[in-house]
């Protein structure tokens, strides 16, 4: 009875005691905004990736232009959609109401624009340049294939599957810092040079 | 279980000399100790009931020697193999500056294991009930309690404890759970 | 409203500024937009934590990407010298400004760096006003403007000097006005005198770059006068002792004042303003001339043979400069420098400087009109002449006697509120201009962002009220125009705009010298002695003449010589102290009487080693009373002034030292208010106690042994318990040569405003808790190179140093080891970075920093103000309160520099990367490279013997270096002539 | 089994004592109604620690620029109060472990509270590397070795900083398992004496069921020299480490391989003064002549004035060095020391510390409650200016003179130190209320000592001893 009384108390104070250590993670970063696997936010026009870029077959960067060019992959400036969906009006009944909110929306560049939603919000603290990634890298894959350029589904997932726009991985620094060394480590392999920072912590924190 | 355990045969005494003496006299007359009761430890009392030296020791060195182990292979994975960062210079390897944490690990995972040990072989937890066999046993009194088994001889005990100035002499019941005060004013 | 910082726990605050770039990229010209939108974006964001808006653009702007940083050429107008800029302009909006390399220089000085803060100050005026600071319509103003224009009317400015701009003056006459033009600290004597030796009024172009032998009477050049840092460039490159050069020119100062010029002088004499004539009649006559005799001097006429002497053997590549106000003076001047044969060589009258056209002359005749009654309108343009003027309070009493006031200004300041309408001006930054500093050397000045706020080009404001067509026109086409008829010759407007400027510099014979017109500079060095206290008024180096009082960064840039900040001074020399009976601190009344005006100014008390006895010298600039809450000397604007100080008429920042400023020597005296405050010092010592930090030799001995001067008593011992680090690709240093460092502190300001570093204010300043990242550290030195034992009553004239301190980037990098969460680690560049957002505050690495070099956050520092938020780069966080924060060596500028390499397919190239601190320096001081790089020139400059590391003893192993400071020290009798071969001048014009 | 001890030793108790009258004696402290100048105390010091508790909540909502510390002077009063409570942290183990291997039987009545002024005083120094860190709400997470979403971001094991986290958090641990340990007897007494339910529950369950068994005496006492076996070697390490924090640095002043032993021997010296001064009030307060004697002060006398020589024999051997070392810098740092802006707070150092225990060589003055309570005061006066010398004389001027400073402490850093010590009294007023605060348990078992053998019914007077 006793002997049954002081494991349970043993239990107990271990049962307490684990929580608080798992804690430490969460507490430590649960407000961080890049954690939000499957944020999925309602936009104002429910745009469709699998429609244009799976079903029509429109590249990423033929609306985020920034991407190749420069620091942010950006939301393309609604004259980008426009110059379809002046001729393309939908066929579906959701189809053509969405349509019908970004013409009110552009308003032959009048109107008052669309606040989309962020999906990938990087912390404030952390730099990165989609351009360095999507012109300027090398990327080998598991099986030792190079591709010059790191596909964008490496980390925001296969948008060609994806209705609203939704966020796949937790854009954590273990996730950056594991892809950067993993690719260095394929590249010394590969005998080609490895570029991606790892022990440069001013490479994203500056 | 209760039932099959002998009654027990307590004296009382006031000096921690006369536990002493009738403590060696009962184990030379080859009883069986249940238990001996004192307020505070008593030195030589362990060894004339015939207990040997705790193994608490082992307990202290084996957690110690794990708490280092834990420091140096911890310290040696997050320095020199998770990420071995270039830290002033210093190797990733740096062993002088991992003493101190192999220290104070040993020392503290030895400590706590102790402590848990002593909890554990005492039997002793919080919540738990004392048993006291006589009031004031946690002040100013001592208690010898002997099991009534087939080697216990009352007349020779009574006669021990009576040498030696036991202020009482009783016996409990097999059920003594029930008999002795609990803990609680004297 | 926040700004986003590093921390995390804050991520839920808005995101306006940080991710702005989204909602940014209608270009530079449609910016109210975008921070109306972004406004309301951190309005939304703020409600719901973690949702984050985005409006992209209705129309995409071609060839603008959001995040990328675009380059325009434009024009400095933070003082007269109109420097070349690079405006770095992200998302549409400049967020830093640069040198652009060009013919009159490159490099910018911290004051041309920090206008970005005046653009972005909300404190300016936000649309015309009336006297009663009531918003007024355009129209109104207009109105009433357009019927007081006309004839007789006045328009007094500052230096105009654009081809556009002068032309727009003369239509202005045409209709009958008169233009007057002054500058508040003048160089008008120096016009004058070559109007009467030479006949042609003009300042000359001088080219320092020429020069072996320079001597300068109290003129600046170095920190203020007419154009420093085109001098500093010129004169530095006469310095340069490095890749095989092995001869350097003479610096010789004569002043009153320890200038920067005077710090950085091979030689120097001190001598009171009032005796400067004499010196100069004196030297005039060793170098043939027959003026008669000086006056009473303390130059030893040994002395000035050997300064005779060194000019003659100079010759044609000796100087003589001056900073006088007597055209006596600058005639002497003029003669010595004839008889040198410099015209042609080291100054140029034909195409003379045109950075100060003012006259005074036509100014005393408009302040007589006025008085007369008989100027019925008068225009303020560019000007504060109520502050401004020595008798700026004559000038306030005859403002009221003028029918019509009319202002044409960015703010509401001490005269243009005193007018009867202000018509709201456009930043420079936000405006089209032109500029012709030196005759045929057109520069031109675009906007960098759309207009903030509701302003307008000052010319178009004259052109509408002159009734002029081209009013109703932006004013880029006026000048377009403009250009085309008379600059241009052919040239494409668009390739102007992209170089900023157009060179048609062409030089003829040079005027001849007229001897009648020394005639009565007898006078000049016989000036009467001015008896306990001579005041000396110069112009400071950050806010100048005041108009850059409302700039924070400037108030926290410190005076390169005291280090102190947030306040002018009145400096005397420790002797001269003792003899007033003052200390350190005390707030003292500086009176004088000035042709029967009574001036005064209230200032602290600072002592200044080095200034000539029986004087005080005070800065212009300060005590401004309507440039904004910034004047009561915080960084925070809710905190408002020392109640005691104002009742006692001395503001936080200083007195106004312009009443001082008489035409001839002004003879003081100086009362003490009993009033003692803290002076705000960045660095509180003086001396290096004899320690090897700021290693220098002498010029003779370095030709001997390149070594000296850097030979360590304890050679460092490299003892490792660990084998070195190798680091593999790029591993980037720094060189600082301390020859070139003059101590301007434009690299101070430029990282400040790189690195978004804050402005903290004057007390916690005080508290030593400054943050710039990169500091000049001086120190004074005795005058025959041995230790300065800091007893500055002892050491009447002592050598100054300068040296550049930033983070060292040490290899075995002290800080790093102590830090319990590895916030501060080595990258495999061999750079020491910091990730803020890693920091949790323990300061242990400060502490344990043997360069000091590191700066904490001790509170959340002012990022509330969203206009001024807007100066912020984006590729840097701002940091949060309780996080450490230095030097990353630009670490953006080495990623993009490496991410345009890689784009291009080649290696980086030395040379290609720039810190912020290197790019802005005018003398090219501090070289960035990479180590491993062979090629490099700091690779190569680790081979020169002068080369060093700070407390290299203590085997922190900096990858930031030094070279040996060389001072050109008096030379013997027998040696005056130096290795002065031809071909020199070209050598250095190669450079 | 002998406990024959020499009739020649003085008694460790006085006064006719049984052993219910030590039970009683020490249990009515905590048994009665508190007395008046007990909640004068409590109330007194708890207001105090509130004090310390605002002030803490102001730095910490402000930030840290409310202190008066700069880019050159980091550490001020923060680190100071640390430094100076770990030291006086050092007493309490000492006493309980160290004496009591050497077998040091002096110790049993005044350990308890020796080791509660330990804990409390660990606590105190605890706080203020965490109140002095820019951002305490993620710091103190972050020092610690946890997985996280930062990949393999971890701590970094080579910053005495870091070791210092662990050097103190397993001192605090310990010991205050140490005292728990020792408590565990004596509040079985107290249980058994209770009356009130909620009494008997909370000692009850605090004693686990303690029955005075000798079996458990058995593995007790075994386990009590274990632990005293872990703590000697633990106090040592603990300002060892603490000195790390410094002598591992490249700051001159700092950089000196005497601190560990410097700092041990100071930490004693600190420490044994702290006690002095608790136990000379506890003494006249709570009337406890008969257990702490004049020869427990005698003693305690004795270890102040070799631990005080020791540490001025170091401030000694620093010069020395500094001199010897030929190091411009370490040189200056010494010199500065002495002569330098905050020479005052190193001659206040040099006269508590050295000058004023040097009246303990005379016995009389020794044996003087009066003497030593002032002496004692000075003592801690002068090791937390002996701390404050390390810090900020180093700091203050150092390598680059461009950078040296004055470091002005503001009254909330002043404040905040009188406020720990609030914080620190006013945990020793709830101990002794709580907590029988001496080992009664251990001293019944050396009430023996010295007293004539053969009379058991009554541990009569004996006449030859005197009372002192």
């Amino acid at each position: 009875m006793n002997a049954k009384l002081a494991v349970l108390f043993f239990l107990l104070t271990i049962g307490m005691a684990m929580p608080i250590l798992l804690g430490f993670r969460e507490v430590a970063d649960v407000q961080l905004p890049n954690l939000h696997t499957n944020y999925q936010p309602t936009q104002p026009i429910p745009y469709s990736h699998r429609l244009h870029a799976g079903v029509l077959n429109i590249d990423c960067q033929y609306c985020h232009t920034g991407a190749d060019e420069g620091r942010h992959a950006a939301i393309p400036s609604l004259d980008t959609c426009w110059n379809c969906h002046k001729t393309v009006k939908g066929r579906t009944a959701s189809a053509k109401e969405s349509i019908a909110l970004l013409e009110k929306a552009y308003n032959n560049g009048m109107g008052e624009g669309v606040a989309w939603k962020r999906v990938h919000n990087n912390a404030d603290f952390v730099y990165f340049n989609h351009q360095t990634h999507v012109r300027i890298a090398q990327f080998i894959d598991a099986d030792g294939n190079v591709t010059d350029g790191i596909d964008c589904a490496q980390c925001h997932g296969d948008m060609t599957k994806e209705g609203v726009a939704r966020q796949k991985e937790q854009l954590t620094m273990g996730f950056c810092i594991n892809c950067h060394r993993d690719q260095n480590q394929r590249h010394e392999a590969a005998k080609l040079p490895a570029r991606a920072p790892v022990n440069a912590c001013d490479a994203c924190h500056r | 279980m209760a039932d099959q355990r002998p009654d027990l045969f307590l004296g009382v005494f006031r000096e921690q000399d006369h536990t002493l003496e009738a403590t060696k006299a009962c184990r030379e007359a080859g009883f069986t100790f249940y238990d001996v009761f004192a307020p505070y430890a008593v030195h030589g009392l362990d060894r004339a009931m015939g207990l040997p030296f705790s193994k608490i020791t082992w307990v202290t060195f084996l957690c110690g020697a794990m708490g280092c182990i834990i420091a140096i292979s911890g310290m040696t994975y997050v320095s020199a193999w998770d990420w071995p960062l270039n830290i002033g210079g210093k190797a990733p390897f740096p062993f002088p500056a991992f003493v101190p944490v192999m220290f104070e690990l040993t020392v503290l995972i030895g400590g706590l294991c102790t402590m848990l040990g002593l909890f554990a072989m005492c039997r002793i937890f919080p919540g738990k009930k004392a048993r006291l066999f006589h009031p004031r046993v946690t002040d100013d009194r001592f208690v010898i309690a002997i099991e009534m088994d087939e080697d216990f001889d009352e007349s020779k005990c009574r006669e021990i404890f009576a040498q030696h100035h036991a202020e009482e002499v009783k016996q409990v019941g097999p059920d003594y759970e029930a008999a002795v005060a609990e803990g609680g004013a004297a | 409203m926040e700004i986003r910082t590093n921390d995390a726990e804050l991520n839920d605050m808005p995101p306006e500024l940080r991710r702005e770039v989204e909602l940014v990229s209608k270009g530079r010209r449609d910016f109210m937009k975008v921070t109306g939108m972004a406004a309301m974006g951190a309005v939304i964001a703020g409600c719901t934590a973690n949702t984050r808006e985005v409006k992209p653009l209705l129309n995409k702007v071609e060839g603008v990407t959001p995040g990328v940083s675009y380059y325009y050429a434009s024009t400095c107008q933070g003082c007269s010298a109109n420097c070349g800029t690079l405006m770095k302009v992200r998302d549409g909006r400049p967020i830093k400004l640069e040198g652009n390399e060009s013919p009159m220089g490159g490099g910018l000085c911290g004051v041309g760096q920090a206008q970005l803060w005046t653009l972005y100050n909300p404190d300016r005026l936000h649309h015309p006003v009336n006297k009663a600071g009531e918003k007024v319509e355009w129209s109104a103003l207009d109105a009433a403007a357009k019927s007081a224009v006309g004839a007789g009317a006045v328009l007094l400015t500052g230096t105009i000097n654009g081809a556009c701009g002068r032309e727009i003056i003369e239509r202005f006459k045409a209709k009958g006005g008169r233009h007057v033009a002054y500058d508040a600290v003048s160089c008008y004597a120096i016009a004058k005198a070559h109007g009467e030796t030479h006949g042609k009024a003009v300042i000359p172009r001088y080219r320092f770059n020429e020069a072996t032998v320079v001597v300068s009477f109290g003129a600046d050049f170095l920190g203020t006068w007419l154009s420093p840092v085109e001098h500093a460039r010129d004169w530095a490159t006469q310095r340069d002792l490095k890749f095989g050069r092995k001869a350097m020119s003479r610096l010789l100062v004569l002043e009153a004042r320890m200038s920067l010029t005077g710090a950085n002088a091979d030689e120097r004499f001190r001598i009171k303003d009032s005796e400067r004539g004499a010196v100069l009649l004196e030297l005039a006559n060793r170098l043939g001339g027959d003026f008669g005799a000086p006056g009473k001097h303390s130059v030893d006429a040994a002395a000035l043979d050997k300064i005779a002497a060194e000019l003659k053997a100079a010759g044609r590549r000796g100087l003589v400069v001056s900073g006088s106000r007597d055209t006596r003076e600058q005639k002497l001047v003029n003669f010595i420098n004839h008889k040198l044969g410099a015209y042609g060589t080291t100054l140029d009258a034909t195409t003379p400087s045109q950075q100060k056209l003012g006259n005074d002359d036509e100014l005393a005749k408009l302040l007589k009109d006025m008085e007369a009654g008989t100027v019925k309108t008068l225009i303020v343009w560019g000007v504060n002449p109520v502050y401004d003027l020595p008798d700026g309070a004559k000038f306030k009493e005859l403002l009221g006697k003028v029918a019509n006031t009319i202002a044409i200004g960015p703010r509401a300041d001490e005269t243009a509120s005193e007018c009867a309408w202000i018509a709201a001006e456009d930043d420079p930054l936000e405006s089209w201009n032109d500029f012709e500093p030196v005759k045929g050397f057109h520069s031109l000045a675009q906007p960098g962002v759309r207009r903030l706020w509701d302003t307008r080009n000052g010319f178009t404001s004259l052109l509408k009220w002159l009734g002029d067509p081209d009013g109703n026109k932006e004013y880029r086409d006026v000048l377009k125009t403009a250009w085309e008829a008379g600059v241009l010759r052919g040239q494409a407007w668009g390739s102007a705009v992209e170089t900023g400027y157009v060179n048609r510099i062409a030089g003829t014979t040079q005027p001849a010298f007229r001897d009648a017109a020394m005639g009565d500079v007898k006078e000049a060095g016989n000036v009467a002695d001015t008896g306990a206290l001579e005041v000396v008024v110069y112009e400071s180096y950050n806010l100048r003449d005041g108009r850059h009082a409302v700039n924070g960064w400037l108030h926290e840039m410190a005076d390169p010589m005291s280090r102190v900040t947030w306040t002018n001074m009145a400096f005397m020399s420790p002797t001269t102290m003792e003899a007033q009976g003052v200390v350190e601190g005390d707030v003292v009344e500086i009176s004088a009487d000035i042709e029967g005006r009574k001036a005064t100014c209230k200032v602290p008390v600072m002592r200044q080693p080095g200034q000539a006895e029986g004087t005080v010298a005070i800065s212009t600039g300060y005590g401004r009373t309507k440039a904004g809450p910034i004047v009561h000397g915080r960084g925070k604007e809710e905190d408002a002034v020392d109640p005691d100080l104002l009742a006692d008429g001395v503001y936080a920042i200083g007195g106004n030292a312009f009443p001082l400023l008489g035409g001839k020597p002004v003879a003081g005296s100086l009362s003490k208010t009993g009033r003692r405050i803290k002076l705000a010092k960045i660095s509180e010592h003086d001396s290096q106690e004899g320690r090897p930090i700021l290693k220098q030799t002498s010029l003779e001995q370095w030709l001997k042994d390149p070594t000296s001067g850097n030979q360590d008593e304890i050679p460092p011992v490299d003892v490792t318990l660990w084998p070195r680090w190798e680091y593999k690709g790029h591993k980037w240093g720094m060189t600082i040569d301390l020859n070139a460092c003059i101590g301007c502190n434009a690299c101070q300001v430029a990282c400040s405003i790189e690195n978004n570093v804050p402005v903290v204010g004057k007390d916690e300043v005080w508290y030593r808790r400054e943050m710039h990242w990169i500091r000049i550290d001086t120190y004074y030195e005795d005058n025959d190179g041995s230790k300065f034992d800091g007893d500055l009553t002892k050491d009447a004239n002592p050598e100054v140093g300068f040296q550049p301190m930033m983070c060292q980037h040490c290899e075995n990098a002290p800080c790093e080891t102590v830090c319990p969460v590895i916030a501060t680690s080595h990258t495999d560049e061999g750079l020491n970075a910091q990730a803020y957002n890693r920091c949790i505050g323990t300061r242990y690495c400060a502490n344990n920093c043997p360069y000091k070099v590191r700066r904490f956050n001790w509170f959340r520092y002012e990022h509330h103000n969203l206009t001024m938020n807007l100066v912020l780069n984006p590729d840097i966080v701002v940091r949060s309160r309780g996080v450490m924060e230095k030097c990353s060596m630009c670490a953006q500028r080495i990623y993009d520099g490496k991410r345009a390499a890689a784009l291009a397919g080649t290696d980086v190239k030395d040379g290609s990367i720039q810190p912020a601190c290197a790019q802005s320096c005018p003398t090219n001081a501090i070289i960035f490279g990479d180590r491993n790089d062979k090629e490099s020139k700091v690779a190569r400059l680790e081979q020169d013997p002068r080369n060093y590391a700070v407390l290299a003893e203590i085997n922190t192993r900096p990858t930031v270096t030094y070279l040996t400071k060389v001072r050109n020290r008096p030379p013997k009798e027998s040696e005056l002539v130096l290795e002065r071969g031809h071909g020199h001048g070209h050598e250095a014009e190669a450079h | 089994m002998g406990h024959v001890y020499s009739a020649l030793r003085k008694p460790l108790v006085h006064g006719d004592k049984t052993l219910h009258d030590v039970t009683q004696d020490v249990c009515s402290s905590i048994e009665g109604k508190p007395s008046q100048l007990w909640w004068l105390g409590f109330f007194g010091s708890g207001a105090v620690m509130l004090m310390f508790v605002a002030l803490v909540a102001y730095e910490l909502y402000e930030g840290i620029g409310v202190w008066g510390l700069n880019k050159t002077v980091g550490w001020g009063f923060d680190i100071t109060n640390f430094v100076f409570w770990v030291g006086i942290g050092h007493a309490g183990t000492l006493i309980s472990a160290v004496l009591f291997l050497f077998r040091q039987k002096w110790r049993t009545s005044i350990n308890r509270s020796a080791e509660a002024m330990t804990l409390f005083a660990v606590v105190c120094a605890g706080l203020f590397p965490l109140i002095h860190m820019g951002r305490l709400w993620i710091g103190f997470l972050w020092v610690a070795p946890y997985p996280n979403l930062r990949g393999p971001l971890w701590v970094n094991f080579r910053s005495p900083l870091l070791w210092d986290v662990f050097a103190i958090s397993t001192y605090l641990t310990i010991s205050a398992v140490f005292w728990y340990i020792g408590l565990i007897p004596d509040l079985a007494t107290v249980r058994d004496r209770a009356k009130h339910w909620g009494r008997k529950l909370f000692y009850g369950v605090l004693s686990q069921g303690w029955n005075g068994s000798v079996r458990n005496w058995n593995h007790y006492e075994t386990a009590y020299m274990i632990f005293a076996g872990l703590a000697t070697p633990l106090v040592f390490s603990v300002h060892t480490i603490v000195s790390f924090d410094f002598a591992t640095s490249v700051i001159p002043g700092w950089h000196t391989t005497i601190f560990p032993p410097y700092f041990v021997a100071g930490a004693i010296f600190s420490g044994f003064g702290m006690v002095l001064t608790l136990l000379l009030i506890a003494r006249k307060s709570m009337r406890l002549e008969n257990y702490i004697t004049l020869d427990h002060l005698e003693n305690m006398g004795k270890v102040i004035i070799l631990t005080g020589s020791l540490v001025g024999l170091a401030y000694g051997t620093e010069f020395f060095i500094a001199w010897y070392s030929g190091s411009m810098y370490e040189g200056f740092a010494f010199i500065n020391r002495a002569t330098g802006p905050f020479a005052w707070s190193y001659w206040i150092m040099v006269s508590c510390n050295v000058l004023s225990p040097q009246v303990l060589w005379f016995k009389k003055l020794r044996r003087s409650p009066m003497v030593l309570f002032i002496m004692s005061i000075f003592v801690n006066i002068g090791m937390w200016f002996e701390r404050f010398v390390i810090i900020v004389t180093s700091l203050h001027r150092d390598y680059l003179p461009s950078s040296w400073s004055y470091y002005h402490p503001t009254w909330i850093e002043v404040a905040t130190l009188i406020g720990s010590f609030g914080l620190f009294f006013w945990l020793f007023f709830i101990f002794v209320r709580v907590m029988p605060a001496i080992a009664f348990g251990e001293v019944k078992g050396v009430m023996d000592m010295g007293k004539s053998h053969g009379d058991h019914k009554a541990h009569g007077a004996n006449p030859e001893v005197s009372h002192g």
